[in-house]
């Protein structure tokens, strides 16, 4: 087939700029893409526009006002910010949370999960055209942020995680507010899986983009979802439990042809397993206190303070400057909507941490565009983000 | 633990490299931490990614710790992982203030790209080869490294800074923007 | 037989003072503030520091000159679709030559690749420069 | 004895000197544009961090920013006149925030969305500007980390208040 389309085609490189302001980069992303018609030949990513320099001010608050500031960074979920901070300083300071603490503690990140893969899918649905599956997820994810806001009465950050447990018990009412919302679920789901699955558009623009072979998700340090789906069989929740997650059973969905579509089907089976796990919990959950108790490293609770001259002076002297945690250098994974989001704290004894390092998933996840970008066309790169589930509060820090 | 050797990787790496390794402990979250000098850092990376004994592929991240007091004035951190076995490894290597240089590992793992590029603009530490050495996270205009102990948390001194990116940001548009602040003692804490 | 035309030249008339009427009034009486950033193209943000209209592919060009021959001839088939009653068998075998004749330069240009534009990607996008595949890791 | 027929001028009655016959009701042409502007002020999407979700929310079913009139979130800035800056605004982004603004039609609206956008918020270090009222004029201040959509819906409020009453620039 002789085709003079291709032949007298100058080979002009156009460059476009999909800019910080741009309403398919989910937040202030920007993208450098040098086109050649419509196939892209180089993307490269441009980050920073949210850097808000986390790691330097954690520097400069004490361990318990670092709990506030961590909420901000993966704003979609921000209850697994503080189970992976919490987990770090709990591990520095040697301490756990009781049983009860733990099991709320579950509820609260499946839950969270659940709310992170529905932004997720709200808005590559949308990247990809399926209007309507945004406003249903946001639908879903009203009621998830309803739970949340019974609970602390913050819709978004409520920072429920502290160390040594939770901040309070939970309300009354709560555990059967969960249960409704989670037996409507599936019906939710079959909504989407309706809505998207057999409808050949968003096929045809999720199906075979985006490929990352199962090397190239480990060396550029993929995790989560996004490395699941091309074939790298590793949660943190499985392999190095923590919280309590060990006596659940819960499948870990591997797929291994790695294109946008796998990592939509990974995501989607996640939220079915999410919902598994926390009816599990439901059933299992115990009586008993919701915070630890500890001489040096926790608050005394809240009504034996005014028993004692001493407890008051520690209770004001722990919500001012603070405890001093052991010296040492700490380093704590856990497996959030998008990936391992990890906290390496290193104290020098003091109040303050030393350096706090922030392993944010979507960093590394995104680092890998450069090199699936090119040869797809200009409007698979929106795709591609989209499956990719980036956020940028955690990849600028 | 390696499977088949069941041993830990820092004892692997320990038979391999022998004396290299110049100080090895445990830290609190019972991850093996080896600390090794920045000249044979090129050989061990490619021990520990090649070596089936090691296979430790998986990248996590690279940080810089500033200690203030000591003479080694920098420590460069390195994490790996192998997903299969779930055995981790850290690498420590200290460099003095005089000369902050480190080997690119970029070549061994792409992931550790934009790690090495927020270090360097960070805390001013030259990552020698790296096939792309430019700012990631700060603006273009911040000489400064940020995440030194030298560079101020608050107060008057980062007031100056910000006073000098508005006079810098209002040459260039035509809108004056606000330098006085009715809570400037809110920033000297 | 020039009146029988009167009401489509009243209806031309009145489209187009109205459009004249509402676009010279925006522009009249609407602020006009330009200023140097305003006058810029829109770049998602970003100070466009070099010139941002650079060549276009030629294959846009072919793709263009596509859509306004069709258009061309749905300006035919509007008037025969409002008498196709009274034109009856005849007029719409007149139109069917008329859209076949057209269909021609359709598949001749289907033929030559105007809308294949992203010939060399067929399905995945598999990179063969791996170096991790070519070594065999698990 | 009859009295006599009112002149045509008795006949309308004056409402604060403005003549009004029974079935028309004048006003004030810039009365009338800013009733026109005031129910449909399109915003751009600037939505930065945290509180583009809530904006998000707020432009979701439950809390129905379309309800009054900005439903559509334009992308680009020719086509907006409101700007919520949502969300955490660092020195690299600001001159984009400043570009976006500049590019905006005439008469614009700016609301400063969140504590972090009002004065820097949480963050007072190197990357956070103190607040985005140092390159942008701000009509509206939200409060709030994040706040809540119903305080978004709120203060679009305030501006279609401070829109009726703004004075209409002709040419």
């Amino acid at each position: 087939m002789k085709t003079y389309a291709k032949k007298d085609v100058s080979r002009r490189v156009m460059t476009l700029n999909m800019g910080p302001q741009h309403p398919a980069t989910h937040g202030v992303l920007r993208i450098e893409l040098e086109l050649e018609g419509e196939t892209i030949v180089k993307a490269t990513p441009i980050i920073g526009y949210l850097h808000t320099g986390v790691e330097k001010h954690s520097e400069a608050k004490t361990y318990y006002q670092n709990i506030v500031m961590y909420d901000r960074l993966d704003y979609i979920a921000p209850a697994m910010n503080n189970m992976s901070y919490i987990g770090a300083v709990e591990r520095l300071l040697g301490i756990g949370a009781p049983p009860r603490a733990k099991v709320i503690r579950v509820i609260l990140l499946e839950l969270s999960r659940i709310k992170s893969h529905l932004v997720w899918l709200a808005t590559a649905a949308h990247d990809t055209g399926a209007m309507t599956v945004l406003l249903y997820c946001f639908r879903e994810r009203e009621a998830v942020m309803k739970l949340y806001e019974s609970l602390s009465g913050a819709r978004m950050m409520q920072s429920w995680i502290c160390p040594g447990g939770l901040r309070g018990d939970i309300p009354d009412g709560w555990t059967i507010m969960i249960k409704a919302f989670l037996d409507e679920f599936p019906a939710r789901i079959k909504e989407y899986r309706a809505l998207l699955e057999r409808n050949p558009i968003f096929l045809k623009r999720v199906k075979d983009i985006g490929y990352i072979s199962r090397e190239e998700a480990v060396a550029y340090g993929l995790s989560g979802p996004s490395a699941r789906a091309s074939g790298v069989n590793y949660d943190l929740r499985r392999n190095r439990p923590y919280g309590g997650y060990n006596d659940y059973d819960f499948e870990v969905p591997v797929l291994t042809d790695g294109c946008a579509y796998a990592r939509y089907r990974v995501r989607m089976e996640e939220m079915i397993q999410a919902r598994s796990i926390i009816l599990q919990a439901l059933v299992k959950l115990p009586n008993g206190p919701v915070r630890a108790e500890h001489p040096i490293f926790l608050a005394p609770p809240r009504e034996k303070i005014h028993e004692n001259m001493e407890t008051l002076i520690k209770h004001f002297k722990f919500f001012t400057s603070g405890f001093k945690a052991p010296a040492g250098e700490v380093y704590f994974a856990t497996e959030t909507g998008k990936g391992e989001l990890g906290f390496y704290i290193i104290s020098d004894g003091s109040e303050k941490p030393y350096r706090v390092k922030i392993r944010a998933p979507s960093f590394s996840n995104l680092s890998i565009l450069p090199r699936i970008a090119p040869g797809h066309m200009l409007s698979d790169i929106v795709a591609i983000i989209g499956s990719l589930d980036i956020v940028l509060g955690e990849i600028d820090r | 633990m390696h499977q088949i050797l069941d041993k830990k990787p820092v004892d692997i790496l320990k038979i391999l490299m022998g004396d290299n390794i110049l100080d090895s402990y445990e830290s609190q979250d019972s991850v093996d931490v080896a600390v090794i000098d920045r000249q044979d850092l090129l050989y061990a990376v490619g021990l520990i990614r090649d070596n089936p004994a090691l296979d430790l592929r998986y990248l996590s991240f690279i940080t810089a710790i500033d200690h203030l007091e000591t003479e080694k004035m920098f420590h460069v951190v390195y994490e790996f992982a192998n997903l299969d076995y779930d055995s981790r490894l850290r690498i420590r290597i200290q460099i003095s203030e005089k000369e902050p240089w480190v080997p690119s590992i970029t070549s061994f793992y792409p992931s550790a790209n934009w790690h090495e590029r927020e270090m360097m603009e960070m805390f001013g530490i030259e990552v020698r080869e790296h096939p792309d050495p430019r700012k990631l996270l700060l603006p273009d205009w911040v000489s400064e490294h940020p995440l030194r102990k030298s560079f101020p948390h608050g107060g008057e001194e980062l007031w100056k800074f910000h006073q000098r990116t508005i006079e810098m940001f209002n040459e260039k548009s035509d809108y004056q923007g606000r330098t006085d602040d009715p809570w400037l003692e809110r920033f000297i804490e | 037989m020039l009146t029988s035309f009167l009401p489509i030249f009243l209806a031309i008339l009145i489209a187009f003072t109205l459009a004249a009427i509402i676009s010279l009034l925006a522009g009249l009486l609407g602020p006009h503030k330009p200023d140097r950033h305003k006058n810029e193209p829109y770049e998602c943000g970003i100070v466009p520091d070099k010139p941002v209209l650079e060549k276009f592919d030629i294959r846009y060009y072919a793709v263009a000159l596509l859509f306004l021959a069709f258009d061309v001839e749905v300006i035919f088939i509007y008037p025969w679709a409002a008498a196709s009653v009274k034109l009856g068998v005849f007029g719409f075998n007149e139109m069917l030559i008329s859209v076949a004749i057209l269909m021609v330069g359709y598949f001749f240009a289907i033929r030559n690749g105007i809308f294949n534009w992203n010939p060399h990607r067929h399905g995945r996008v598999v990179r063969d420069d791996n170096p991790w595949d070519s070594r065999g890791m698990p | 004895m009859r009295k006599a027929p009112r002149k045509p001028h008795e006949y309308l009655k004056t409402v604060g000197g403005i003549p009004s016959v029974p079935g028309v009701s004048t006003t004030k042409l810039d009365e009338t544009i800013n009733w026109l502007r005031k129910f449909s002020i399109w915003p751009v999407s600037m939505g930065l961090a945290c509180c583009a979700f809530e904006m998000m929310s707020a432009g979701a079913s439950r809390f129905d920013i379309a309800r009054f009139g900005s439903e559509v979130f334009r992308a680009s800035p020719r086509q907006a006149d409101l700007m919520i800056v949502a969300g955490r605004v660092s020195w690299k982004m600001m001159p984009v925030v400043r570009q976006i603004y500049d590019q905006m039609a005439e008469p614009k609206w700016v609301i400063a969305m969140g504590a972090c956008a009002s004065c820097g918020g949480v963050f007072n270090n190197y990357a956070i500007a103190p607040g985005v009222d140092r390159i942008l004029p701000v009509d509206i201040y939200v409060p709030g980390c994040p706040p809540r959509p119903e305080a978004l819906l709120q203060s679009l409020l305030l501006i279609q208040e401070k829109l009726h009453k703004s004075k209409v620039e002709y040419f």
